[in-house]
């Protein structure tokens, strides 16, 4: 019998700083890239042992089925990327994946909208979109945090940016310019992710303009495939969602 | 050679080994299906099942903590007619004994679920009087040695289904509760379930979790599963089923010697959802390492 | 500047920081002084002293365990006498207070020895009502609220000196223990002592610690110890000393934000001796980070 | 004020296999280098985490005051000795020491009697008693376990070696032809370093020949400095000796 999701010992490929918290870690990790769709995360022991203990989520920027790799763009905040980011080349990480449910690829003219590292998943969908002309929305809280742009420039038609200093792009944050950038009426989709007050508000901005709109949520999780409940949220009409797995690309219908 | 060292009979539950998936930490099993052959474990404890669906608790619900985690879950789960109505007949094409995990808010609510789930499939009730995630019910069950009694009598008598009561650890004398509910009538006793506890986020001095405390498991609850499992099978006749930071199977076999007959593994399923297959093979080598014939040989033998 | 900001008072306890040597894991003090200067730590809580000297527990009284450790010393000490005759003179070299932890067999014995403690340089008692290594006196001080209130009346009666309580984890309700306590005229209150676990050797299929069961304590035992500082700190009016798996400066801020108006660092001294030193800075760290004047903003202040 | 005893952050300069157990592994350690005296030990951090936690207690096996070395020699039994070997040059491991008490230099003609791991402290001993003439006395399982003539090779005037299995030296244990070692009476005291039984019984027939005795006892160590109780062994006349720090070198008579 074979088991269709994977547990894959993945050896490191590269990993390199991108900016002075946020690393980007290549694996290879052939199972994985093969099934991946974009919107997808992998589940990642951070160490072979019982502390920390909890496997970590995060989101594909990248599967390439072809020469067997992933990528993943992480920030450094706690424990556990912290351990993540001593990780050398050569070395294994034990990879659950790819969980989740992606992005729908159907959109006709797009817009990404990311602030944070939220913005990560965003990297692997424009690949996906493509050769759809897409065009991108980032929201930082100044110019250091949108070393972004650089991974962007060659993936979309346009590249629109907020910073909440001014340092770069238009002051303020990705609502503000939102309504404007939609009123032309050329986009049919937004794919949202990010804090979720700007996910919640961008929602509410496409519904006013008509527009279809997917978020990808977050939530701490043990299990990460559907059995602990321990990512649950509220949906419509009573229905609960697992985020893990249900999730965690939702249409903002459902969730908000 | 080999075959059936680790086959156990449990109040009537035959199962393949004695690795049980422990409520809470499985789904219902068909959650974890891409990952692991559910037809090659002992048995699964499902997700504690209501009367009614219920919600659970709002805000974040779990953290991890140092070799373990605390979860306040609050016993999310779709009620007993979905479970009975969708899930059940799922699990009819496992070849694996399903435990019904059940809670109630009150003495009569537990007796009509064991009813309701008294139906071709089910293997067993575990009785979960010990949920320290629930405002009623739950834990003060778990905790008070006549209210337990009480919801086990109530069971037993509406249920031919084996019953397996699930003990809290947040009490002074295990041994005691666990008297009191054989003398009720359990069939069978599991423990733990978990301790009470809780952490303050120390950024937004807030407790990390949504509901402020919740339940500690992982390995750094083993040390008191095995005294616990110790004291309880040294005080009743009736076979108990350990559990409690079980990450592999040395860790098993300690609670085979503490005096239980089967073991539960739960949070290790998070680590490697092949956990339970791990455990129930290094049960195996150790017992063909050491010439044993049957697994029941190390069962209660510690020499203390 | 922030001279004064660790500086706290305690049931009229003047301490230079609210880190303080938890009972058994620092000695007398003395065995540290090559490590960590004892003028700069709060407090320190003698190792468990009784009436007799006492040899503790035969064979092994150690066992590590997941992010933890398990003990069964079994009070070794060398005596109340010994205590004054010898080891009291050598602390009044430094200028730290000094807190016996004091351990009966009997009501009338905690009473003796409080009254032969009542002498200058000893700062204050700690009434250890919670050890779970020795059969008599001990743990059932600890888990019968009765028992615990006429040990403490008891030592209050024979003493000049202020009384904290040590309270033990293994009961089913911490913040009745701690009620009870108060009334009975308990200065201060801390917590916690150790969880009983046990640790089975599998090759040999015995208890790893001679004792069979012993104290777990390190932090695995922190969202325990978190709980119930919370759960005390919200019950009663006194001052409430925490502990429990504090490694860090982080650590020890969640059982200040609990309510615990001081601390006490145990197992990680083993880890690293100068923990107290670490974590005192850390904590007065956290305050200037925060524009925080003094540790008291701190304490209780976790908004659930 | 300055703390005699260190915490010492040592770094590795070697660390090799001896058999396939048995590792050494050399640090630079000046502080414990210049203060150390054979017999005592250092309380090791295999691990800059909370698990496993507790410190592991390894014998000196060689301190150099000069070049700041110090070298343990150790066998892999189990979760931390497992971590420890893992270790690779230029690491840092956080090292206590040097602690407890350590052998009596005074011997004139002096027999060293060493059994298992008991064996790695005697090597800086032997160092240590030159250039007073040595002899020695090993036993092992069997040969593979006897890597240790090669060390002492040039440090001792003679080697006397048992076997369980007769595949190295006399077949037998060392309490077998210790009688005979000593009938001549050419020494004046023996170190014994091994498992208790023959400790003890090494202790035994010293005393039948009237010549002192060192013996060097383990126990498990939480502090390693005095203050736990967790190592204490009886004495005579209903004395308590701390293994850490009263020893764990003891005169005979004190511990048996
Ligand atoms: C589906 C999904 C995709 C994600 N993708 C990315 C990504 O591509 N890049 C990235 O930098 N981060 C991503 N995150 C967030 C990432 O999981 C956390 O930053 C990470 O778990 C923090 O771990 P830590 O040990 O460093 O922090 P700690 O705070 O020490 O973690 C303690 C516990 O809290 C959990 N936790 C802490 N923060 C978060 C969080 N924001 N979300 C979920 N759990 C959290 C941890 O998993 C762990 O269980 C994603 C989260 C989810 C749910
Ligand atoms: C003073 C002293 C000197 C020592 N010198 C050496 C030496 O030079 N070379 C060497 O190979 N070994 C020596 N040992 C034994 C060594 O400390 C243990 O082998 C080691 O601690 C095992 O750790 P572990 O994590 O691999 O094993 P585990 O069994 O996983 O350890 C679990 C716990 O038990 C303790 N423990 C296990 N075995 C022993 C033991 N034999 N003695 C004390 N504690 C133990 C560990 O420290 C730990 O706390 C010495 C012990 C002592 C007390
Ligand atoms: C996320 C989570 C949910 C749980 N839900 C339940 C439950 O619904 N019913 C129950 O009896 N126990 C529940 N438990 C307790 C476990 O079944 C088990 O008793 C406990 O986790 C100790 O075992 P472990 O350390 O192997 O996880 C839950 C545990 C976890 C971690
Ligand atoms: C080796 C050891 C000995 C102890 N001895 C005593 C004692 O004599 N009296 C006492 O009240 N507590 C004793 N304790 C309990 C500690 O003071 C403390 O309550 C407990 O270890 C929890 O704190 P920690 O996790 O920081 O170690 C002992 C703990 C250890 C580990
Ligand atoms: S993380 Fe377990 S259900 Fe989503
Ligand atoms: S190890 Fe602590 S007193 Fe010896």
């Amino acid at each position: 019998m074979t088991l269709p999701k994977t547990v894959e010992e993945a050896s490191v490929v590269e990993h390199v700083w991108l900016s002075n918290q946020v690393r980007k870690l290549v694996l290879y990790a052939p199972q994985i890239a093969k099934e991946a769709v974009s919107g997808q995360f992998v589940h990642l022991r951070v160490a072979d042992q019982i502390d920390p203990l909890l496997r970590r989520p995060i989101s594909l920027s990248s599967a390439d089925a072809i020469d067997g790799k992933i990528s993943l763009i992480y920030r450094v905040v706690g424990h556990g990327t912290e351990r993540l980011s001593r990780l050398s080349f050569g070395e294994i990480v034990d990879c659950l994946g790819p969980l989740g449910q992606g992005f729908a690829l159907d959109a006709v003219r797009p817009l990404l909208i990311g602030g944070g590292m939220g913005i990560a998943p965003l990297v692997f969908l424009a690949e996906c979109l493509r050769p759809a002309p897409i065009e991108i929305l980032l929201g930082g809280r100044t110019k250091e945090e949108l070393f972004w742009t650089e991974i962007f420039k060659d993936n979309c038609e346009q590249l629109h940016i907020t910073t909440d200093d001014g340092t770069l792009g238009t002051k303020g944050v990705t609502l503000d310019i939102l309504p404007e950038l939609l009123q032309h009426g050329k986009f049919d989709r937004i794919y949202v992710c990010g804090p979720r007050p700007m996910m919640e508000g961008a929602a509410k901005i496409a519904k006013e303009f008509g527009i279809t709109c997917q978020v990808s949520l977050e939530a701490h999780m043990a299990c990460g495939v559907g059995a602990c409940l321990s990512c649950t949220c509220a949906g419509k009409n009573g229905k609960r969602h697992k985020i893990c797995s249900d999730g965690p690309v939702f249409w903002a219908e459902e969730v908000f | 050679m080999g075959e059936n060292m680790l086959e156990v009979e449990i109040a009537g539950i035959k199962m393949k080994t004695p690795v049980i998936a422990a409520s809470g930490t499985f789904g219902f099993g068909l959650e974890y299906t891409d990952f692991i052959d559910l037809n090659k474990i002992g048995a699964i404890s499902v997700k504690g099942t209501t009367l009614k669906p219920r919600a659970g608790n709002s805000g974040c619900r779990i953290a991890e903590t140092p070799a373990g985690m605390l979860n306040s879950i609050g016993l999310e789960n779709p009620g007993a007619e979905h479970f009975l109505a969708v899930t059940l007949p799922k699990l009819a094409a496992y070849n694996v004994p399903v435990i019904v995990n059940i809670s109630g808010s009150t003495v009569e609510e537990y007796g009509e679920l064991a009813a309701m789930l008294d139906v071709p499939g089910v293997a067993a009730l575990e009785v979960n009087i010990s949920c320290p995630n629930v405002k009623h019910g739950g834990l003060v069950f778990g905790t008070d040695c006549n209210s337990a009694a009480s919801v086990t009598r109530q069971i037993k008598k509406s249920t031919k289904k084996p019953v397996i009561v699930k003990l809290s650890p947040n009490v002074t004398d295990i041994a005691t509760m666990a008297k009191a509910v054989e003398e009720a009538g359990a069939d069978a006793i599991s423990l733990i379930n978990t301790l009470l506890g809780m952490a303050i986020d120390i950024k937004s001095w807030r407790p990390v979790l949504g509901n402020t405390v919740g339940g500690l498991s992982g390995p750094c609850v083993k040390p008191v599963a095995v005294r616990m499992t110790w004291q309880v099978a040294s005080a009743v006749q009736v076979p108990v089923i350990g559990m409690g930071g079980i990450m592999t199977g040395q860790d098993a076999i300690e609670f085979l010697l503490a005096g239980a007959c089967a073991v539960m593994v739960g949070t290790a399923n998070f680590v490697n959802p092949r956990a339970m297959e791990t455990v129930a093979a290094e049960i195996k080598e150790y017992l063909l390492a050491r010439g044993l014939k049957h697994v029941s040989e190390l069962v209660g033998q510690v020499r203390v």
